[in-house]
């Protein structure tokens, strides 16, 4: 690792601040991608704002018709949460399914949508459940926020403060982990609620997390897993590397998305 | 890790205009994703700094950009090598055709082989396919911009080539 | 017996220190001063270098020193050897190039060794690694083994033309051309065995020290041989000479073989250690062990069976390129020669077999033996034309494999070996038995019934072990004797210590060996200690690989052992007045036969150094013994497996339902650290078959650098294993030991292969079975199907 | 430099420490704690498993001026008045290693797995939570054998000193 200064704000006015005027700090929000990258010398931030201390980050709610869950809550916290499990038990198998217990200690829901590493697994639920992500200065809808391969709505000191998440009639997630890193070579997440249906696809395409409009047709006549026999994405759209090429993800697109129906029906 | 990439864009200005374009390193600086500094160094040679920016990598490539093969206004070739300290190395070259396309405007047909090494290649190779087309469309965009509208009619990435151990 | 003895399953002794964190792994060691290496290695597979300007670097802070290739060739400091010599079929001997610590003229593969920075901390000596200018001119670089000897490919060594550094072979080629000419039927197969990268959890580290009012230097390294690494340093690469060198092996943390090997930097610590005048320490970045450890395997073969009408086995053909990567390292040229073609008749009575063996070089990192090294090869060509040429003919394949099985010993094969002792039949009879293989048809129609495809594969194992006897490998090219070496040194009241070339990391042999001497001297474990690793404690040794430490360390320690004894009886004759025929040992009591005499081992050990009850003029004072072990043969260990799959032809993923080994080791000391042994030798056997493999793109990037790349076998990826054994001790060592710590490996990739085949229905598939793989070749099964 | 407090296995420690410092760093090279190892730079291998507020985290990708206030308990940390834990106990009884070095972050997940998961772990349960730990040795059958008992003998009291 390169040298760096390192803050530790109680606030997020604080951490803004600090990422003020350009200054290429950095957050950390769990580290759990972050301090791998700079260990491997690939990113050199001069200065890491810990957001560890920031309380008003944290926390579950359950408010009216949705599920809100703090920017630096931990994917074990979600995993865990008996608020998550009653509202879209869904989202804690999304949470349990991330990294390997250690990871999901430290990791976060806010590092992870900032992020937005296009094998990543929050991003389809995010996208997928239509929640929306509140920042320091503004509240982004999920369709807005995604823009592509490790690219979002945020600003340079944007800050996620929480997501709201609509709370669904039914949702579910369904991964095909890449062997070794365990990251998702597929995720599908379907959710049916008050924005109809949605199917969200991480990890195959070639520009991160997107959705998949046929799917939602299909789904939307029939929200069961034979209304998807066949419909599949585009392989020319799908990213392809040593594990698999675009055909294979193309192909696991529908059968992850018909299991993730079956998961949310289950 | 080696790149194989093809492509297609129909610009909305004739071929001379574009070709013109396509030979000004300022033109060039502000596609080139990330591109600090473009110029010349002799010529058809330029130094080039970009800033290569994928999640939380941040890497600065530092090299040379050559111009070759040149067919004005029909073709040339563009190449390039970069170093990029501990991240590695990049290098490689598209051969760039012009052809007069309907309304006046210009149908641009480009073929990119691009290569990369060091810790970017051995860590990131899962990414390396999907960043060079990002890196293709975005260029192509922001030229068409320049030239005054555009649309991308087709980018295709070939299947990396891998060597040893490949298997599928 | 004692509690403590022969045949139990006694709890390790050297796992207290592991389970409270108390290990003294190399990096755990700081020596007082110590700096830092850090590597500048090439990122390019091919290139010369032009030029290597250090000059910013060495002005950075924290800076001792920068050194490159050309400070090591001033210093008359000699390259790395490959210790094994083979011979073409024309008799010319292999082509080796040059392989120097810190590269010369030339780079040839990512992660070869340009400079060493050494700095007070490891970040300054990173800092200024990268501020180490190279210039390079890149070369074309030869990465695809299928084509390297073309002509006209580049050449990465100017003395192996076409990048050949041997097209040797064994065997009789008319014979097998004349049984192929008359062969009812022949089974031939397209084979790749993959290439590995061994991944043992501890990176290599190393600390080099010098000792200026000695003269002497201090190496602490990750090595499985630390005589071994001693004698090269010395000898060949000229550090020092070996009374001058003392190479220490504490804790090692695996090694799978990636051990054996002297790399560089070990070589430029300890030589650096004197340059700088403080001890220089370096351990690998997990990076640094996929791109610089040698690798494993990496075979193209075609290989062909000859079978008549009766379903008998007549002859084997085999032609196999071996990737020996961009150097050779340290034993490269032996494993897919001499531990691999040996190996083809595997359990079978096959009367002619013919293999040719072309070494090549490519730009890719050095490959030598990882656990198994050659038998894992050779297993996998012989298994899986046997399978297959059963299932042609329509035949079962146990029964076909029973047929063809080695019936009496001694069994000469035409590939050097003779087979000492065995029983297949009986190993392959309890496997079906334990497996369950009456029944797997209802399991295939239950798996069907889900949607699942269920299959199950064999793999008749044999392999070789304890390598030897000395003189004869010697005849095959070996640079070193393959003995082992023991010393016992019996303590005044009876404690003893015994000192061995063997070296345990990971192998539990603090316990095991002294097991043996709690068995053979009767006295508790506890009063044993076994020493290992340093090679100022134990004068010589050859090091842990091949299977070699049961068969061959503990038959030299068992030869201490008796000369032990012998001497103890005489001491205990004369302290008991009586005639020393008369005296009896047993359970650490000497008795003397006819009276009610009798004296405890350590009141004989304690006569021993008092010497006042014995004539030291005709009996020595002390008791200690020592002995250099050669074995009279290998032993063959031997054994078969069984795996099961279940196949999800929607996403190709292959789950392993049941394992069955069932392994012939001869006589077992600890059946616990037996059985774990074949547990983790399956385990990397599947990881091979299943997840493994490195990966270089066409201009030699290694793809799979990380273990977000490389997919090392994790806990779900497995079942648990059902293992037995069957038990004919080997005739050719004192103890009747076979080894057993490559078995699994060896055994494994063919028995799942094999499984995943039959589930599919046809044998296009390749290693590792990946879940895409499984899907395209499910894909064509399914519409097989269909179509019937 | 920033300075850095923490519990570590019971005892206050502070120091001096460059915010760079890893915790594994900090553990093994200011506190020589050196039985918590590094066996990766990805955070997959889990060597280097510690618990942080009692909790496993990987502490090669832990800040050690992130862990400024918390309790850290190492594997060094486990035993207590010459007793083994039992997790400890149930490794050496299973033959749960065999070079011994991913045991210590093998130990302190297998505790985390019974501080998550209860004292009653069925096999399934037991590989699927191994995700973050790779063993290259055992083939994680003893490995499993071994946390199911070391679970059940945290489960039974006699030693029921909390990991935490």
């Amino acid at each position: 690792m390169y040298a760096f200064d390192y803050q530790r704000p109680s606030t997020v006015n604080e951490a803004a601040a600090l990422l003020a005027n350009g200054s290429g700090a950095k957050l950390l929000a769990g580290g759990q991608t972050l301090i791998p990258t700079m260990k491997q010398r690939l990113a050199s931030p001069p200065l890491v704002v810990d957001l560890r201390d920031v309380a008003e980050l944290r926390g579950i709610d359950r408010t009216n018709d949705r599920l809100v869950i703090g920017a630096m809550t931990t994917h074990a916290q979600v995993a865990e949460s008996a608020v998550v499990a009653s509202t879209i038990p869904g989202l804690c198998n999304v949470a349990e399914g991330i990294g390997d217990p250690h990871v999901r200690h430290r990791g976060t829901i806010g590092g992870s949508l900032a992020n937005n590493d296009p094998a990543a697994d929050y991003p389809a639920a995010v996208l997928a459940l239509a929640a929306t992500i509140y920042t320091n200065k503004r509240e982004i809808a999920a369709d807005d926020f995604f823009q592509g391969l490790f690219t979002t709505a945020l600003e340079e000191d944007e800050i996620i403060t929480r997501v709201s998440f609509p709370i669904p009639e039914r949702f579910g997630y369904a991964k095909f982990p890449n062997p070794a890193s365990r990251y998702a070579m597929v995720g599908v997440a379907v959710a049916k609620g008050p924005q109809g249906v949605r199917v969200a696809v991480t990890g195959a395409g070639q520009n991160g997390v997107f959705r998949a409009t046929d799917m939602e047709a299909a789904l939307t006549n029939a929200f069961t897993p034979d209304a998807l026999k066949g419909i599949s994405v585009d392989p020319s759209l799908m990213n392809s590397d040593i594990h698999g090429d675009a055909n294979y993800r193309a192909h696991l697109v529908t059968v992850m998305a018909r299991r993730a129906v079956q998961a949310a029906a289950a | 890790m080696a790149v194989n990439m093809s492509g297609e864009v129909i610009l909305a200005a004739d071929r001379e205009r574009v070709w013109a374009m396509l030979n000004d390193p300022e033109v060039l600086k502000v596609c080139i994703p990330g591109c600090e500094t473009f110029e010349l160094d002799g010529e058809n040679t330029f130094q080039a700094v970009a800033r290569v920016k994928i999640g939380p990598v941040n890497a600065r490539f530092k090299g040379k950009v050559t111009l070759s093969d040149i067919d004005a206004p029909n073709s040339y070739k563009i190449s390039g090598e970069g170093e990029g300290g501990i991240a590695g190395f990049a290098k490689g070259g598209a051969t760039v055709r012009l052809e007069p396309a309907e309304d006046g405007g210009t149908r641009l047909i480009y073929d990119v082989e691009a290569n990369v090494g060091g810790k970017i290649a051995q860590l990131g190779s899962r990414l390396i396919n999907s960043v060079a087309k990002k890196n293709a469309d975005t260029f192509f965009a922001k030229f068409a911009e320049a030239v005054g509208g555009g649309t991308v009619v087709a980018t295709n990435v070939d299947e990396a080539g891998t060597a040893a151990g490949e298997g599928s | 017996m004692t509690s403590t003895g022969i045949g139990v399953p006694v709890r390790r002794r050297e796992d207290f220190r592991f389970i409270t964190g108390s290990g003294q792994y190399v990096d755990d060691i700081s020596r007082p001063g110590q700096v830092y290496a850090y590597f500048v290695r090439s990122p390019h597979a091919h290139a010369i270098i032009k030029n290597i300007d250090t000059s910013a670097a060495l002005n950075a802070p924290g800076v001792l020193a920068v050194f490159t290739g050309k400070d090591l060739a001033a210093d008359k400091i000699g390259g790395l050897i490959c210790g094994w010599m083979i011979h073409s079929k024309d008799g010319t001997p292999m082509r080796v190039g040059p392989h120097p610590a810190l590269a010369l003229e030339k780079v040839r593969y990512v992660g070869d060794h340009v400079a060493v920075v050494i700095a007070e901390t490891l970040n300054q000596a990173k800092d200024a690694a990268e501020l180490v200018e190279v210039d390079y001119e890149v070369l074309p670089a030869v990465v695809d083994l299928a084509r390297a000897q073309d002509p006209g490919q580049p050449q990465i060594h100017a003395e192996a033309p076409n990048n050949t550094v041997f097209e040797w072979h064994l065997g009789d080629k008319d014979a097998v051309d004349a049984a192929f000419a008359k062969a009812a039927h022949v089974t031939k197969l397209e084979l790749v065995n993959n290439r590995l990268i061994p991944n043992a959890m501890e990176p290599r580290a190393a600390i080099g020290e010098y000792d200026r009012g000695q003269d002497s230097y201090t190496l602490y390294t990750t090595s499985q041989n630390p005589h071994v690494a001693r004698l090269v340093l010395s000898a060949f690469i000229g550090i020092a000479p070996e009374h001058k060198l003392r190479v220490i092996a504490p804790d090692v943390g695996g090694g799978f073989g990636s051990k054996i090997f002297i790399y560089a930097e070990e070589t430029v610590c300890v030589w650096a250690a004197r340059k700088v005048g403080r001890p220089v320490k370096w351990t690998a970045e997990r990076t640094e062990a996929f791109l610089a450890d040698a690798h494993g395997r990496d075979h193209l073969t075609t290989a062909e069976l000859a079978v008549d009408s009766s379903g008998k086995i007549l002859a084997l053909r085999v032609k196999t390129k071996a990737n020996l990567g961009a150097y050779l390292s340290t034993f490269a040229s032996s494993v897919p020669t001499y531990l691999y073609a040996p190996l083809l008749s595997g359990q079978y009575d096959i009367p002619a077999i013919y293999c040719e063996v072309d070494g090549v070089y490519t730009n890719t990192a050095p490959v030598d033996a990882y656990r198994g090294a050659g038998r894992p090869e050779a297993t996998f060509v012989v298994e899986r034309l046997v399978e297959v040429a059963a299932r042609e003919l329509g035949r079962d394949p146990a029964e076909f494999r029973m047929q063809n099985f080695v019936k009496s010993f001694p069994h000469q094969t035409p590939v050097i070996m003779t087979y000492d002792a065995g029983d297949y039949a009986a190993c392959m009879k309890k496997a079906l038995e334990l497996a369950d293989y009456a029944n797997f048809p209802q399991r295939k129609a239950e798996s069907e019934r889900k949607g699942l495809l269920r299959g199950i594969g064999f793999s008749a194992y044999i392999e070789a072990c304890g390598i030897a006897p000395s003189r004869a490998i010697g005849a095959l090219g070996a640079g070193v004797g393959l003995w082992e070496s023991a010393e016992v040194r019996v303590n005044p009241i009876g404690t003893v210590e015994v000192l061995t070339g063997s070296h345990s990391h990971g192998q539990g042999h603090e316990t095991t060996f002294a097991q043996l001497v709690s068995h053979r001297l009767g006295i508790p474990i506890d009063q044993i200690s076994i020493i290992h690793g340093d090679t100022e404690k134990v004068q010589m040794g050859m090091g842990t690989y091949g299977s070699r430490s049961g068969a061959v360390g503990m038959s030299a320690i068992s030869k201490a052992l008796d000369k032990v004894v012998a001497k103890a009886t005489k001491i205990a004759a004369r302290c008991m007045e009586v005639p020393e025929d008369t005296v009896d040992f047993n359970d650490g009591v000497f008795s003397a036969r006819g009276t009610n005499k009798s004296m405890t081992f350590g009141e004989v050990a304690l006569q021993a150094y008092v010497a006042h009850k014995f004539d030291s003029s005709e009996i020595e004072p002390g008791l200690k013994e020592s002995c250099f072990y050669d074995p009279t043969n290998f032993t063959f260990p031997s054994g078969v497996h069984i795996a099961e799959v279940e196949i999800d032809p929607e996403t190709g993923v292959t789950r392993i339902d049941r394992w069955t080994a069932v392994d012939d080791f001869g006589v077992i000391i600890n059946p616990m650290i037996v059985e774990g042994q074949v547990h983790g030798g399956i385990a990397q056997g599947v990881g091979q078959a299943l997840l493994e493999r490195a990966v270089y793109d066409s201009s030699g990037q290694l793809l799979t650098a990380s273990f977000m790349d490389y997919c090392m076998p994790r806990a779900d990826d497995l079942p648990s294993f059902n293992v037995a054994m069957t038990n004919t001790p080997c005739p050719s060592n004192p103890l009747g030991i076979k080894g057993c710590g490559e078995a699994g490996a060896i055994a494994a990739p063919a028995a799942l292969i094999n499984a995943i085949t039959n589930a599919l229905g046809h044998e296009n598939i390749s290693m590792p079975a990946t879940p895409q793989a499984v899907w395209r070749a499910a894909q064509a099964s399914v519409r097989k199907m269909a179509a019937e | 430099m920033t300075q850095v407090t923490m519990i570590v296995n019971g005892k206050s420690v502070t120091a001096e420490v460059e915010p760079r410092t890893l915790l594994v760093q900090f553990l093994r090279e200011h506190l020589r704690l050196t039985g918590t190892h590094v066996g990766c730079d990805t955070s997959q291998c889990g060597a280097c498993v510690v618990h942080v507020d009692g909790r496993a985290v990987k502490s090669c990708t832990t800040l050690a001026v992130s862990c400024d206030g918390s309790e850290v308990l190492t594997i060094e940390g486990l035993a207590k008045d010459g007793q083994l834990h039992p997790m400890q106990e149930a490794f050496r009884e299973y033959h749960a290693l065999q070079c011994g070095y991913c045991t210590p972050g093998m130990i302190m997940a297998a505790i985390d797995i019974v501080n998550r998961k209860g004292t009653q772990l069925d096999e399934a349960t037991i590989r699927e939570e191994l995700e973050g730990n790779i063993c290259r040795c055992t083939g994680y059958h003893n490995i499993v054998k071994a946390i199911a008992a070391g679970a059940a003998a945290m489960g039974a009291g006699e030693f029921r000193q909390a990991a935490e």
